[in-house]
């Protein structure tokens, strides 16, 4: 993966992103909580290396705080999508041909239904809040990531190597976790990446909506909600969350394609050397 | 149309497939080209169609007619494609165009090149798939509503609908079953001789070989191994390569016999069961190049 | 002298000639859903209708004191039991019905009749009687109430066309020297001048057209790009690029009885504790507060604004004072170690900025502060309906609102017999001194029960383009004539 | 055929569930449009009397089976609120939102599709990876920060190069089409870009599996030029891919559309859900809600309808499960 | 060779599709599998050649008739050889690991060692270096490699029944020598097995089998000795299908 460039630059970019996370639970530059009145929307100095927001609190903190959010977000998101998306997958799949239709048109039919719809009716009993993200972005993806892996699913699971495995008397579930799965898991990567990105920058979308992450906790699309009316006074404070979304859903993407090309042994022949 | 190529070396990613091959088909010839997999027959049709990958490097030269192929603009070769040069591809399913009609298939190298009335071009597909054997009602029909041995047809009636002077076979026969693989090929065969156009026709299978072609190469690893009349070389093998190639045939034959007396009922192979066909094998290098003395 | 405030807080003198627009396009925030004033709450209503669109009987100025409006003039009886109003003559309704004293008080009783919003500040008229030949209107109240004139000039005055039918919510027919020509829910109120008018304020621009814009980042962009000529409110640390284009803008803060109030449930668990309340009003650095938010607002140490009477300087009460607070929290069992963990719940309209520096303020003396921003809606159930609440925070923009720390069942949960009895005298009080004098002696009792701490008392920060004028700056959030403005290019 | 009946069948089922739904899930939320029409200082008293006045203190049931019985009418009843039909509501709502998706989308295929062309087409490396990259950054931008980006560069009066309205829709909405239009401009770029971004990428690698299957090379060997058989034979293979795409991305586009609707105060559908949730307008909310999701689902249908008919293959097929991909 | 059948169908329908669709593809079948003998399964495409093995082996059910197995399990029991050879190796799996998965499966009591000690052997059988070929991804094999490991996993658990459905039609001419070698080898060494397979490649049948069956549009055409069939026979279609074959 290190070896191409691009790698190196989702590596690199992703390998900062969790170490800040680590770090923010432990050390920011300024405690998260200090507010300074007196001091508000001050420009970049030596004590506030990226200045200060609209309550006189350090940017680069509450940016290094959001990290562990958005990071939480991104795998709580990717977990549920996988999961979610996989059952829908074994579903697809199933020799009962039955379950396998109904499971194709009923996703047909709940896809088109936008995550943010998803999320504003969630946020209706739990409010502003990460699960509200979570499980709306999950469902969303989760139905993507199943109909985006369909093709991929169906041709492994009617390939003579299923086959081959259930004429030995292999089971269903036996075929699905170790032919199914595993072929398909280029085409899950590269979505679950993309899934990824998109839950990133559905936080700043649905934060700034006032159905994301709620007050008081730090995330990117926080700090991009609350600096974006300032945007004609103090360009900068909004430049810094953009653009760290912006890079961090590039690498999250790229990440996908080469983590796909390396850990794939039909297209990585280092793989291959026994 | 006579083809030429001389010392063509094609390599994609750094890997060497084509390796130096010299080959010629003669105006009205049939030529066979065998070979085990992967040793770059298909590359060796792509490049002379002028369809190789867009990282492939040529060098080398391709002509066809007196026309050079090798680092001709993309639009000089289109001309070339169904006007002159016409193919039929190994595997109809996946070719054919899944959203094309069969009239409108058959059709489109007429469009492309001929400026036709409707009725005109419709005229002539209707003769075309009347040629290939097909019934009328095929026309209207889409790729995936006919077997795989209409599908073959319907290739092969594209590919010489405008009456090109070249034709590529690159495998035509290997999705087929043994009887519909037989009627493929002597269509293939006759229609090409009725046009009195010369063709190249790749197959691993000597049976087959044997019946369509009237000389052949051997390509091993992208290099000729060897090459010559076909039922020469079906007989007395020269390299290793080319033996061991037929004698697999051999083994595994019907019938030993039926073998080398394929060439048949059509092309008057009947001389290609005496040895001395073989005669005109082992001279020069040039020799393949000039036209076969065609009955 | 109507509206003297409008006039002096603009500073353009320019005279209004011939190339005066015929159109003012103005930005507001806060959206009015429906044009129901009678039955829908939300002072977007008052601001943009009252005095505009529907008038009272009578009016208020721009320093919160009542003037004539469909009155010339009233009279008051001695015991302040009979209230006389003698009305305008010809005057009309923008539909061409006129507009009489049986229209007053048919407005008046079907109010207090089918309970309509802000009906019960009425709850002492006993009768209201209309004679048209002499054009009066007459008031009887059951117990003499200081209060009555003021409240008139709210929505309990005004004035509707009896004979008159239309749907409220999208439609309003007034009195006043502007109709509503368009009404976009959310969006947009487009009023034109009423070519019926009867009386002084006169529109001098033809059509002026409201917009509201929620969001802060399109309103600067709209005044920008001169989409609107004004903005109002503009959030003072927005106003810069405008402070500092001089030339082409003018940007100026305005008095008004906003009180950013944020109440400690006084029976609450932990809120019950006096200490704990006191150490909250000494944590509270009120002025760093407004320095952030750009230094226009005014500190504020009790219940009374300066605009309202009974007004007294109160902030020496409770100075920000962290030592102190330590204590009170110490005593009450808390400290930086063991925080008291606490809740503070309010509408995600003021922002999320205020919770991050009050929990960072009070961080440092032992309390853990949780904010909740929660929708207004969610707020008014469990906070104001279910008094279901550790902290609120509230801008309580009414004036004239100190019934509320009377009141034992508001929200507040604040129950002072002293401060209830006070009040009770100043509303009977029949001379505004000393009416005054026992708001302020109250006031100042419910400012040291610290049932509250009053953060700042809001200035609106009004910008428009240098050609506007007429525009009134004081209380205009609450109160927006309109007539007098105007904009020469 | 027995597909499209089973389509729509599941699609009446569909909008049932959501119906349940979506009404269920509001009943859940505290405080109601009685208690904010009474606002603060109203006494209790007055909060029931408008909640009797408006039937909010009936069965759920009964509230429910008024609801969808209004909705087999086509009716979607009358916001309390702004005392106006639903629908009405709705209509000027849409006739904002739906042309800006629509504009969007435009904007989104214009240049999506040919980039994704190019891409394919492209002979060298590095215009392989400058389209790579392009389309990669494009579409990690959040909504948000595009748009602000756009205000600074092209807003009238604010920005470098001031050229389209930055704010607000015209007073006149579409009676006026042209100022319509041009300040739908600068929102329909910020979404179109980041989706058209996507559908450059996807146009790109559906064309690059077609590319290697065998049918450009028939193409090819007819007569075509590459350029022609990727445009000509491999979009209209793509089609059918492609359609489904958009048809997803016209859903996802929602959500930006919402964010966009607030950063260019258009008051569309988008803001109007978020501020008629707040002031507990329910009637007006479910049916929004549900007039939403049925749009979409409508959309899906026509999508998977549409992408038979561009497929012969699938046009025959019973089930979708019965052609892979 | 016994004559007791190791697997007999009787009388086999088969259709697919519903209602409109519907299409019977094999009518009234019936073979007999016999132990330590090569059955060949001859016809043209879509004869039913697949769909009659996939009956035998249990991997689709018969609309009607019988077919018995005179063992316990034949799922347990068989191997299967599908033609393609490498759509029927996974091919994000190791070489070794595709060919113990029936071991993996069926044998619970075997240990790690004894399965790869199994599946090396079951490589040598087919005349492949384990040592070379076990680490490998069917990727880097060639066809006729990849066929034969293909054996090699059908044959690890050494089965009383083989079944092949058309080992070798995607393959080189000599890529198919070696492929009958391995099948010879496993004769040789498992006298008992049996073999069943599919082709329309006569040449080959002829070079392996000791009885045919010949199918028609899913009907049994003839069935009898390989010479018998090939040298006489009966039907006018198995002379075609041998005439079509010689060229
Ligand atoms: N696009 C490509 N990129 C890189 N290598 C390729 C590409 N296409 C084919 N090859 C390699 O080129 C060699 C020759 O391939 P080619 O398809 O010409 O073989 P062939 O003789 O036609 O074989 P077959 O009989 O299997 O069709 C093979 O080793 C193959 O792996
Ligand atoms: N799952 C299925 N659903 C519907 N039809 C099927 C199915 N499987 C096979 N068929 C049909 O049954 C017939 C017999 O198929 P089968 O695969 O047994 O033929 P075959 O003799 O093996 O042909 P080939 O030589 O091409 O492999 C064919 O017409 C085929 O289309
Ligand atoms: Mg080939
Ligand atoms: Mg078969």
């Amino acid at each position: 993966m290190w070896r191409r460039s691009e790698g190196k630059f989702a590596l690199v970019v992703l390998g900062l992103w969790l170490f800040v996370a680590l770090v923010s639970l432990f050390w920011t530059p300024q405690p998260l909580l200090a507010t300074d009145g007196y001091h508000v929307w001050a420009k970049p100095s030596a004590a506030h290396w990226l200045g200060t927001d609209g309550t006189g609190a350090d940017v680069l903190s509450w940016l290094m705080a959001g990290s562990r959010t958005n990071l939480l977000i991104v795998v709580l998101t990717v977990l549920f999508a996988g999961a979610f998306g996989l059952l829908l997958v074994a579903a697809m799949v199933a020799r009962k041909s039955a379950l396998a239709g109904a499971s194709v048109v009923v996703i047909d039919a709940l896809i088109s239904i936008p995550t943010v719809l998803l999320a504003l009716i969630l946020a209706v009993p739990l409010g502003a809040s990460i699960t509200v993200i979570v499980v709306a972005c999950g469902f969303g993806y989760g139905l993507n990531l199943a109909r985006v892996a369909r093709p991929a699913a169906l041709l492994a699971a009617r390939s003579s190597y299923v086959e081959s495995a259930l004429a030995a008397g292999a089971s269903g579930w036996w075929t699905f976790v170790r032919h199914i799965v595993p072929n398909t898991l280029p085409v899950l990567l590269v979505q679950l990446s993309l899934s990824a990105g998109t839950a990133v920058l559905a936080e700043s979308g649905l934060t700034y909506l006032g159905i994301g992450v709620p007050s008081g906790v730090p995330s990117w699309g926080h700090s991009l909600a609350t600096s974006v009316k300032f945007i004609n006074v103090y360009p900068l404070t909004v430049l810094w969350p953009g653009l760290i979304v912006t890079i961090v859903v590039v690498a999250l993407n790229v990440f996908g394609d080469v983590l796909r090309d390396a850990a794939d042994p039909l297209s990585n022949p280092e793989l291959r050397r026994s | 149309m006579s083809v030429e190529v001389r010392g063509l070396h094609v390599t994609i990613g750094g890997k060497a497939i084509v390796r130096g091959v010299d080959l010629g088909v003669a105006d009205g010839e049939r030529v066979g080209l065998v070979g085990s997999s992967g040793s770059g027959k298909s590359m060796m049709s792509r490049a002379i169609m002028g369809l190789l990958p867009a990282n492939a490097r040529v060098s080398g030269s391709i002509m066809v007619g007196d026309r050079q192929v090798v680092g001709a603009p993309d639009a000089a070769l289109a001309d070339l494609r169904g006007r002159y040069m016409g193919m039929v591809f190994q595997n109809p399913g996946s070719s054919l165009n899944p959203v094309m009609t069969v009239a409108r298939q058959v059709a489109l190298p007429l469009r492309l090149h001929y400026d036709l009335t409707k009725t005109e071009r419709l005229d002539r597909v209707r003769a075309m798939i009347a040629k290939v054997g097909l019934p009328d009602d095929v026309l209207g029909k889409y790729p995936h509503q006919l077997s795989g041995g209409q599908q073959q047809r319907v290739g092969i009636a594209t590919a010489l609908i405008t009456s090109p002077r070249f034709i590529i076979a690159d495998e035509p026969t290997t999705a087929l079953d043994s009887i519909v693989q037989r009627q493929i090929v002597d269509l293939l065969v006759s229609l090409v001789d009725d046009a009195g156009a010369s063709m190249l026709f790749i197959t691993h299978d000597f049976a087959v070989l044997a019946r369509a072609t009237t000389r052949c190469y051997v390509l091993d690893d992208g290099a000729i191994a060897d090459f010559g009349d076909t039922a020469a070389l079906l007989k007395h093998p020269t390299t290793p390569e080319a033996a061991n190639l037929v004698s697999a045939a051999r083994t595994l034959s019907l019938n030993a016999s039926t073998l080398v007396a394929g060439n048949g009922d059509k092309a008057g192979g009947a001389s290609a069961l005496s040895a001395e066909g073989a005669g005109s094998r082992g001279e020069t290098g040039g020799a393949h190049t000039q036209p076969p003395q065609h009955q | 002298k109507p509206n003297a405030g409008a006039q002096g807080g603009n500073p353009s003198t320019v005279e209004t000639g011939g190339n005066a627009a015929d159109i003012v396009t103005i930005g507001l925030k806060l959206a009015p859903t429906n044009l129901d004033i009678r039955n829908t709450s939300g002072s977007a209503l008052d601001q943009v209708l009252i005095g505009n669109v529907y008038e009272g009987l009578v009016a208020r100025d721009g320093n919160n004191q009542v003037v004539p409006s469909i009155a010339k003039s009233w009279e008051e009886s001695k015991d302040g039991l009979t209230y006389t109003f003698h009305l305008n003559d010809n005057m009309t309704f923008s539909n061409g019905d006129a507009l009489t004293a049986e229209d007053v008080a048919w407005s008046i009783n079907q109010l207090i009749k089918n309970q309509y919003h802000d009906a019960d500040s009425l709850s002492m008229v006993k009768s209201v009687a209309a004679d048209d030949d002499k054009n009066t209107v007459t008031i009887t109240l059951k117990t003499a109430n200081s209060n009555l004139l003021w409240t008139l000039t709210g929505r309990p005055g005004l004035v509707f066309d009896k004979d008159a039918t239309y749907d409220a919510k999208t439609e309003a027919i007034g009195s006043g020297p502007y109709t509503v020509a368009k009404f976009v829910a959310n969006d947009s109120i487009t009023l034109k001048a009423n070519p019926r008018y009867w009386g002084s304020h006169k529109a001098k621009t033809a059509t002026v057209v409201v917009k509201y814009l929620a969001d802060d980042n399109a309103a600067v962009n709209a005044l920008k790009s001169g989409d609107v000529q004004v903005l109002a409110p503009i959030t003072e640390n927005l106003a810069e690029p405008f402070t500092s284009d001089s030339e082409h803008y003018t940007v100026k803060a305005g008095d008004d009885t906003d009180k950013y109030v944020m109440a400690f449930n006084s029976k609450g668990k932990n809120t019950s504790d006096k200490r704990v309340r006191q150490a909250i009003r000494y944590a509270i650095n009120h002025e760093e507060l407004i320095a952030s938010r750009g230094g226009a607002d005014k500190a504020l140490g009790g219940p009374i604004p300066s605009l309202d009477p009974g007004y007294e300087d109160l902030t020496g009460l409770y100075p920000h004072d962290e030592a102190k607070a330590k204590a009170l929290m110490q005593e009450a069992g808390y400290s930086t170690d063991k925080p008291l963990k606490l809740t503070l719940t309010y509408a995600n309209i003021y922002g999320t900025e205020l919770g991050d520096q009050l929990r960072s303020q009070l961080a440092k003396i032992g309390i853990d502060l949780k904010v909740n921003v929660v929708e207004f809606s969610t707020w008014l159930q469990d906070v104001y309906t279910n008094k279901d609440y550790d902290i609120s925070l509230v801008d309580h923009n009414e004036s004239h609102d100190f019934y509320q720390w009377a009141d034992p069942t508001y929200y507040y949960n604040y129950d002072n017999k002293e401060v209830q009895r006070l009040y009770a005298q100043a509303i009977a009080a029949t001379s505004d001194d000393q009416r005054d004098e026992l708001l302020a002696k109250a006031a100042k009792i419910v400012s040291e029960d610290a049932p509250a701490d009053w953060l700042f008392n809001y200035r609106v920060t009004t910008a428009w383009a240098n050609g506007v004028s007429g525009f009134p700056v004081n209380l205009n959030q609450t109160l927006l004539p309109l007539y007098n403005v105007t904009y020469t290019k | 055929m027995r597909f499209i009946v089973r389509r729509l069948l599941l699609f009446v089922a569909a909008l049932f569930g959501v119906s349940v739904v979506v009404f269920a899930a509001l009943r859940i939320l505290p405080g109601d449009v009685a208690s904010v029409m009474a606002g603060l200082n109203s006494p209790a008293s007055r909060v029931e009397a408008l909640r009797e006045q408006f039937g909010l203190n009936r069965p759920l049931v009964v509230q429910y089976a008024d609801w969808a019985e209004g909705l087999l009418r086509g009716d979607f009843g009358t916001s309390i609120l702004t005392g106006r039909s639903v629908t009405s509501l709705i209509a000027a709502r849409a006739s904002i939102t739906f042309p800006l998706i629509v504009l969007g989308l435009l904007v989104a295929i214009m240049i999506g599709v040919p980039l994704g062309v190019a891409a394919t087409l492209a002979r060298s490396d590095a215009a392989r990876t400058a389209f790579h990259v392009a389309g990669l950054i494009g579409g990690a931008i959040p909504a948000l920060w595009g748009g602000l980006l756009l205000i600074l560069l092209f807003a009238r009066g604010t920005g470098l190069i001031g050229l389209f309205p930055s704010q607000g829709f015209p007073l006149d909405g579409w009676a006026a089409p042209g100022q319509a239009v041009w300040s739908l401009i600068l929102p329909a770029l910020t979404v179109g870009i980041i989706v058209g971004a996507s559908l450059m990428r996807y146009t790109r690698s559906a064309l690059g599996d077609i590319a290697g299957s065998g049918r450009i090379d028939m193409a090819m060997a007819c007569g075509m030029t590459r350029a022609q058989a990727v445009t000509g034979v491999g979009l209209r293979l793509a089609m059918p891919q492609l359609v489904s795409v958009i048809g997803l991305t016209f859903a996802e586009m929602i959500t930006g559309v919402m964010v966009i609707e607030n950063l260019f105060a258009l008051p569309g559908i988008g803001s109007g859900l978020v501020t008629d949730v707040g002031n507990r307008d329910l009637i007006a909310v479910q049916s929004e809600l549900f007039m939403l999701a049925a749009f979409f689902l409508l959309v899906g249908l026509i999508v998977d309808l549409l992408h038979r008919a561009l497929d012969p293959r699938l046009a025959t097929a019973a089930d979708a499960t019965e052609v892979i991909a | 060779m016994s004559h007791a059948p190791l697997l007999s169908a009787r009388n086999v329908n088969k259709s697919f599709g519903r209602r409109a669709d519907r299409r019977q593809v094999l009518f009234d079948v019936s073979a007999d599998v016999f132990p330590g003998e090569c059955l060949a399964v001859i016809g043209g495409s879509g004869s039913g050649k697949s769909t009659l093995t996939r009956i035998m082996l249990g991997l689709e059910t018969a609309d009607s008739g019988t077919v018995a197995y005179a063992g316990d399990d034949i799922r347990r029991e068989s191997g299967l050889v599908f033609q393609d050879p490498f759509s029927s190796l996974d091919p994000r799996w190791r070489v070794g690991r595709s060919v113990a998965e029936p071991l993996r499966i069926q044998r619970r009591d075997l240990s790690r060692d004894e399965i790869d000690a199994r599946a090396a052997a079951a490589l040598r059988t087919v005349g492949l270096d384990p040592a070379v070929f076990l680490g490998r991804y069917p990727i880097d094999l060639s066809g006729g490699q990849a066929q034969r490991v293909a054996i090699a996993r059908a044959i690890v658990n050494e089965p009383r029944v083989i079944l092949a459905d058309e080992p070798m039609s995607a393959i080189d001419v000599a890529a198919r020598i070696q492929i009958l070698d391995a099948f010879a080898a496993i004769r040789e060494t498992r006298r008992e097995t049996a073999l069943v397979m599919v082709s329309h490649d006569l040449g080959v049948v002829r070079h392996i089998a000791d009885r045919i069956l010949v199918l028609h549009d899913g009907r049994v055409e003839e069935c009898g000795s390989t010479d018998a069939v090939l040298g006489n026979p009966q039907s006018a279609y198995t002379r075609e299908l041998i005439a079509a074959a010689s060229l």
